[in-house]
C-alpha cells in the first residue's frame, strides 16, 4: 500500500470528498492563503499545509479564505450546512475555540434537539490540537474533553494517516456536525493509505495491540505511545491490549469494556488537562459498567493540572509518553 | 403606494396575527399556562412583515429571542407554534425547542435565537448556500439594537461585505435591550457602522410598513443582484416587557401607552390604506375577526395537545449515533 | 439566625465586600439596568434581582451596566483584575459562556503561568446554570465540568444560601479567577445566613449527612437531592454520606476518598451533561485511588446525552432527582 | 520637529533595539537554537516606539502575537525577552511563556498575545482601572489588520465609546494577515468603523516615528482628559515572514525589498533628525553599535541560562490552591 503523511490522508479525503460530491466546499483562514494579494495564490494551503492543492483545483467558490473572525465563519459554516451545503471548515488550532464556541456547541449541536428533528447539519469542523510543537499555552491544547462533553457533536481523533483518511471521509458523508482533531505533531508521520475511498465507521474502536494482562486505552497522539509503552511491556512479559477509540463521541464502550473484561486492569492515556477528562470519562466507563472485572485500580496518565508551558524542558516533562504508561500498567499487574 | 389588494389583504393578516398571537400569550402566560422564558413581539409587526413580504420559498431568515412575530411573517403555522411554546408534542420542534427555538426549516426560518447576536453568522451561511448554488435566494438576519453590539454580529457585517453574500441584516431597534437603553448601549449609529463595514443602509420608520416595505425592496434587489449586503435599522417599539414579567419601570411615564396611541403599526396600516381607498375598514375588522377565531383555536388545540413523553426525551441528538 | 435566600446572601456577600474594600466593582449586563433609559434607575439589579440595591449603595462607578458584548466586558473585568481591582463581572447564563470563553480560558486563568507567576487576577465571573426553569437547550445548561476541565481557574458551585455568602466572600478575596456558579433554581431557597462576613475556603467539602453504607457525592442543586435521598435512605434502613464539595477545582478529594474509605460505595450526582463530567471526574478519582475500598460499582446519576429539552414534561424527566439517587444507591446496598 | 536630543537618541536607541533583537532572533532561529512559533516585528518599530513615546508608568499596553517590538518599546528587560524567547529559567516568564506570551506588568506590559483580538478587551480593563482610581493612565492595545475584524476588537470599540475609556486602538495594518492581503479582509476602513462607533481616529504613516509620535501626541491626550477613546490606523509592512518559516509567496515580486529600500523607519528617522540637524551619523551610528553589543550579549546570556527544571512545572498556575 502506498505510504503517505497524516497530512496527505486529510488532503486525499477532503479533495476525494469536493470531486464526488459538488456540495463539500471548504473555508478557513488561508486555507488557500493570499487573498487578495499580489503573489501566489493557494500560497499557504493552510497554516501547515493541509488544505494545499485545493484552491488550484477547486477554485475561490469552494476554496474560501476568510476573514480573521471565527464566531463568522464557523457559524457560517453552520448555517450553510443547515441549508444544503456539506462544508468542512478550519478552526486553525482548536485554542481559538474560545472565540467562537457559541456557534458550535449552541448553534449547530443543537439545532436537530431544539428543531425536534426538523434539521440536518452536515458540518465538519477540522482543528489542530495538542502540544510538542513549542507552541506554549495558547496553541497547544487538547480541548477534546469539553467537545465531548456536548451532545450533538460528534468527536473524532485519527491517530494514524490510515485513520485520518477513513475518519476525514466518514466525517464529510456524516450527517451530524463532526469535529475532527488533528495532531499537529503528527501531520509528518507516514503510514499506509489506499489510494481509493474509504469510511471508517465512527463508534468503532481500533485494537491496535491485543494482550490479556492489561487494557490501555489512548487518544491521538498517545496510541503512537501505548503502542511503544505495550511493545516495552510484551519484552518485560507483559501483554497488553492497546484500544484506540478512534472517536470520542460516540464512544465504542464494547470494545473497552469488552477487553477489560479480559485484562481485569485499566491504564487510560489521555493528552488532555486531567479534570473532567476522557481518562476521566473512560475510568467512569469502566467502574461502573466493568467493575466486578477489575483486579487492579484504574491508572490514568495525563499531564499535571496546568496549562502548557513553552520551553521544550517543560514541555517534554508535561506530555504523558510511554515510560510513563509502561510504569503504570507494570505497576497494575502487581495487583489481582 | 401602488399595491395590489391581495397583497394588503395579507400583509394585514399577517400582522394582525403576530399581534394577536403574541397578545393570547401575554395572557396565557399571566395565567400560568406557559413555561419559561417568553419575548412577546406586539408593535413591532410591520418590520416582520414589511421585510418578509419580499421573501419566498428560496430566501432564509435568522431570527432572535423575540421571534414569534419573524416566523409568521415567514410562514411558521401559528397553531404549530402555539403548541410549542405550550410545550407540547405537536409543536412545531416537538415541545423540545420552545419560544426561543422555534424553526421550520422548510419554510425558510431558520430559528429562534437564544442567543443573542446568534443569528448573523449562520445567516451569513445561509447566504452562502443561495449564492453557491445560485438560487436567487436572500438571506436575512434579524438583530436587536442590543445585539447590534455583539462581536458576532459585527463580523458578520465584515464577512458578508468581504464574501459579497445576499445579506440584509435588519437591526429592530426597539430603544431598549432588556433594561437599557439603545442611546446609551451603542457607539455611534447603526449606519455609520454599516458604513464602516462598506455595506449600504438605510434608517426605516418601523411603525410604517409600507416604509419597511420600500427600504427593503432595495435590499433585496440588491442582494438578488449579486451586489452584497445590507444593513437596515428600523426604529420601533415594543408592548410588553422584555419578557413577560417585566414591569418595565425603566421606561418613560406613558411611554408605551403615547406609543400605542399615536403610532401604532395596524392602526398607521389601517389608516394609510383606507385613506388611500384601497381597502375599507369592514375588510379589516373581518380579518381582524377571522385571525382571533384563529389564534383561539391554536390556544384550544395547544392546550388539548399531549405531552412528549420519555422515548422522545433521548431522540433527535443525532441524524445517527 | 437570620433566614434569607440565595439570591440575598449572594447579594449581602458583594455588598458587604465592595464597603471593606473600594477596589471590588461589579459589571454586567443590566446588573443595575435602565442605563441611558427614561425610568427607574436599578431597574433590573440583574435578570433575577441577585445584584439589585447595589447601584444605589454605590453608585455607577462601582456597579457598571454593559452593552451586550459578553468578551469585552468580561476581558475587561480580566484586565481590571491584572491592573489593581477585584472586579466582580457577571456572564448572565453560563450558556453564554461561547461567545466569550477565550477571555476567561486563554487569558485570565493563563496570566499567572504564561507570565512565570508574574500576574494576579483577583477575578470573580458569577453566572446562572442550571435546568429547571424551562429555558430551554441554550439557558439550561450546567457546563461546569467544561471550567473545571481548565488549569487556572477556580470553580464554585454553591448549594445552600450559608454556603453561597461563604464562597462569594471567598471568591471576591481570593487572588485567582474564581468562576461562581448560581443555580437559578436555588435563589428563592432560603437558610440561615449570619449577619456578618464569613469565608468558606475553597476545597474544604461539607458532609450534610454521615453514614456508613454508601458515600454520595453530588454538586449544586443536586446537594437538596441527594440529601433527600439519604432521608429517604434512611428509612429504608440504609445509612448515607452525603459530600457536597462546594468547589470543584480545587476539589476536596481527602474528604471523598476518606468517606468511600469508610462506606466502600460511590453514588455521584452530576446534573451537568455525563461524558467528561464531574460524575465522570469523581468515579476516576475514586477508581483510581480507593478502589482496594470498593466492595461496588461506581454508579453515576446524571441526565442523558442530550441537549435540555424545554417542555416540561421533558425537562422534568431529564433532571436526576432523589428517586434515581434512592435507586443507584440501592443497589450498591445489595453488593458487598 | 521639536524635539530634545535625549528624546530622540532613546527613540532611536528603542527602534534599533527592536531592529537588532529581531535580526538576531531571526538568524538563531534559522540555526535550529530557538523552539516554537515566532512573529518578528522588525520594520514597524517606529509603530512601538512612537506610541511608547508617550507613555509612562502609569500607562498599560497589550499587544499581540508580533509583540517583542512592543515590549523593548514598553520598557521590557531585552535579556530577559531573548531569554523566554529560548526558554530558559531566567526569562521574564521563567520560560513558561515564550515570544507569544511576552509580559511585564511592573512596566505595563500587559503581554503578547495568541489569540488575535485577545488584547482589546483586556486593555479596556487597564483603562477601567485608571479611570476608576484617577491615575491619568491611558491604555493602548495593538491590533494587527486581521485582528481589526475579530468580533473581541470591534466590541471592545463599543465598550471604550460606551464606557468613556482611555483607551488607544493601534490598528497596525502591514498589509497582511498571515498570507490575506488587508486590502480583502478589511471591509469597509479602519477610519470608517472609529466613525461608525463614534471614536475619533487618524491615519498614521507608519514608516515615520514623528507621524506616529505626532498622531499619538493627540489621542493620549484625548485619553488623559476623560475624553475616551481614539484609533490610530498605522500603515507599515513587515520585512520577515508572517512567523519564522514562511517564504512569503503571497507578496509581491521585490515588495520587501522596495519597501525596506524606501520606506525604513530607521533609515526615515535618521534622514529626519540629521537633516534638521538634531543628530548626526556619528552619534546614530554609535548607538547602533552599542545596541547590536547589548543584543549579542543578550543572546550569549540567553544561551547560557539554565532550563527550568520538573519542579517549575507545576507552579504558578495559582497563586493558592
Ligand atoms: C450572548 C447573550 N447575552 C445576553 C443574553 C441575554 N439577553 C437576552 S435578550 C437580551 C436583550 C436583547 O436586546 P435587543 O437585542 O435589543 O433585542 P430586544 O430584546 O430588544 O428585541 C439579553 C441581554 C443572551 N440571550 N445572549
Ligand atoms: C483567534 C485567532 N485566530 C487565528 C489565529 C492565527 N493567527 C495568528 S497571527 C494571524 C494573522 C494576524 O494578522 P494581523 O492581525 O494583521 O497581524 P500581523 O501578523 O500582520 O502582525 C493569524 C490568523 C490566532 N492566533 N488567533
Ligand atoms: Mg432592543
Ligand atoms: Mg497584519
Amino acid at each position: 500500500m502506498p505510504k503517505k503523511t497524516y497530512r496527505q490522508a486529510i488532503n486525499e479525503a477532503i479533495a476525494g470528498e469536493m470531486r464526488r460530491d459538488h456540495r463539500v466546499i471548504v473555508m478557513g483562514e488561508d486555507n488557500a492563503g493570499g487573498a487578495g494579494a499580489p503573489g501566489e495564490n493557494d500560497a499557504w494551503g493552510g497554516v501547515l499545509g493541509v488544505t494545499k492543492g485545493l484552491f488550484p483545483e477547486f477554485g475561490p467558490e469552494r476554496v474560501l479564505d476568510t476573514p480573521i473572525s471565527e464566531s463568522a465563519f464557523i457559524g457560517a459554516a453552520a448555517g450553510a450546512a443547515a441549508t444544503g451545503l456539506r462544508p468542512v471548515a478550519e478552526l486553525m488550532f482548536v485554542d481559538f475555540m474560545g472565540v467562537c464556541f457559541d456557534q458550535i456547541f449552541n448553534q449547530a449541536a443543537k439545532f436537530r434537539y431544539m428543531f425536534g428533528g426538523h434539521a440536518v447539519t452536515p458540518l465538519v469542523i477540522r482543528t489542530m490540537y495538542g502540544a510538542g510543537f513549542r507552541a506554549a499555552s495558547q496553541h497547544s491544547q487538547c480541548l477534546y474533553p469539553v467537545f465531548t462533553h456536548i451532545p450533538g457533536l460528534k468527536v473524532v481523533l485519527p491517530s494514524s494517516p490510515y485513520e485520518a483518511k477513513g475518519l476525514m471521509i466518514q466525517a464529510i458523508r456524516d450527517d451530524d456536525p463532526v469535529v475532527f482533531f488533528e495532531h499537529k505533531v503528527l501531520y509528518d508521520e507516514t503510514g499506509d493509505v489506499p489510494d481509493e475511498a474509504y469510511t471508517i465507521p465512527f463508534g468503532e474502536a481500533n485494537l491496535t495491540r491485543e494482550g490479556k494482562d492489561v487494557t490501555i486505552v489512548a487518544f491521538g497522539r498517545m496510541v503512537g505511545f501505548a503502542n511503544q509503552a505495550a511493545d516495552t511491556l510484551k519484552r518485560d512479559g507483559i501483554s497488553a491490549t492497546v484500544i484506540d477509540p478512534r472517536t470520542t463521541s460516540p464512544l465504542d464502550s464494547e470494545a473497552i469494556l469488552d477487553s477489560v473484561a479480559e485484562t481485569g486492569r485499566l491504564v487510560v492515556v489521555d493528552e488532555a488537562h486531567p479534570r473532567c477528562s476522557m481518562a476521566a470519562d473512560i475510568a467512569r466507563l469502566v467502574a461502573e459498567e466493568a467493575f466486578s472485572s477489575l483486579k487492579a485500580p484504574i491508572r490514568t496518565v495525563t499531564p499535571p493540572h496546568t496549562p502548557v508551558p513553552f520551553s521544550p524542558a517543560l514541555e517534554d516533562l508535561y506530555v504523558p509518553g510511554p515510560a510513563r504508561i509502561v510504569e503504570a500498567a507494570t505497576a497494575l499487574t502487581k495487583h489481582g | 403606494m401602488q399595491h395590489n389588494r391581495d397583497f394588503l389583504l395579507d400583509s394585514y393578516r399577517s400582522m394582525v396575527t403576530i399581534r394577536r398571537f403574541e397578545d393570547r400569550v401575554h395572557e396565557e402566560f399571566a395565567t400560568g399556562k406557559i413555561p419559561g422564558f417568553v419575548h412577546l413581539y406586539a408593535g413591532e409587526e410591520a418590520s416582520a412583515v414589511g421585510v418578509c413580504s419580499h421573501l419566498d420559498a428560496r430566501d432564509v431568515i435568522a431570527s432572535t429571542h423575540r421571534g414569534h412575530g419573524h416566523c409568521i411573517a415567514k410562514g411558521c403555522d401559528a397553531t404549530a407554534m402555539m403548541k410549542e411554546i405550550y410545550g407540547r408534542r405537536g409543536g412545531l420542534c416537538g415541545g423540545k425547542g420552545g419560544s426561543m427555538h422555534i424553526a421550520d426549516l422548510s419554510k425558510g426560518m431558520m430559528g429562534a435565537n437564544g442567543i443573542v447576536g446568534g443569528g448573523p453568522p449562520l445567516i451569513c451561511g445561509a447566504a452562502l448556500t443561495a449564492k453557491y448554488l445560485k438560487t436567487g435566494g436572500v438571506a436575512v438576519a434579524f438583530v436587536g439594537d442590543g445585539g447590534s453590539n455583539q462581536g458576532t454580529t459585527l463580523e458578520s457585517y465584515n464577512l458578508a461585505r468581504v464574501w459579497n453574500l445576499p445579506v440584509i441584516f435588519v437591526i429592530e431597534d426597539n430603544g431598549y435591550a432588556e433594561a437599557t437603553a439603545s442611546a446609551w448601549s451603542v457607539g455611534g449609529t447603526q449606519r455609520g457602522r454599516a458604513a464602516g463595514f462598506g455595506m449600504p443602509s438605510a434608517e426605516v420608520d418601523g411603525f410604517d410598513f409600507f416604509a419597511v416595505h420600500d427600504a427593503t425592496a432595495e435590499a433585496v434587489q440588491r442582494a438578488r443582484a449579486g451586489d452584497g449586503p445590507t444593513l437596515l435599522h428600523v426604529k420601533l417599539t415594543r408592548y410588553y416587557g422584555h419578557f413577560e414579567g417585566d414591569a418595565m419601570t425603566y421606561r418613560g411615564q406613558g411611554e408605551v401607552a403615547r406609543l400605542r396611541q399615536e403610532s401604532d403599526c395596524l392602526k398607521v396600516f389601517r389608516r394609510k390604506v383606507t385613506e388611500a381607498g384601497l381597502l375599507d375598514d369592514p375588510e379589516l375588522d373581518g380579518i381582524e375577526a377571522e385571525v382571533t377565531e384563529a389564534i383561539d383555536a391554536a390556544v384550544r388545540d395547544a392546550e388539548a395537545d399531549a405531552l412528549p413523553t420519555a422515548a422522545d426525551l433521548v431522540t433527535n441528538v443525532y441524524d445517527r449515533y
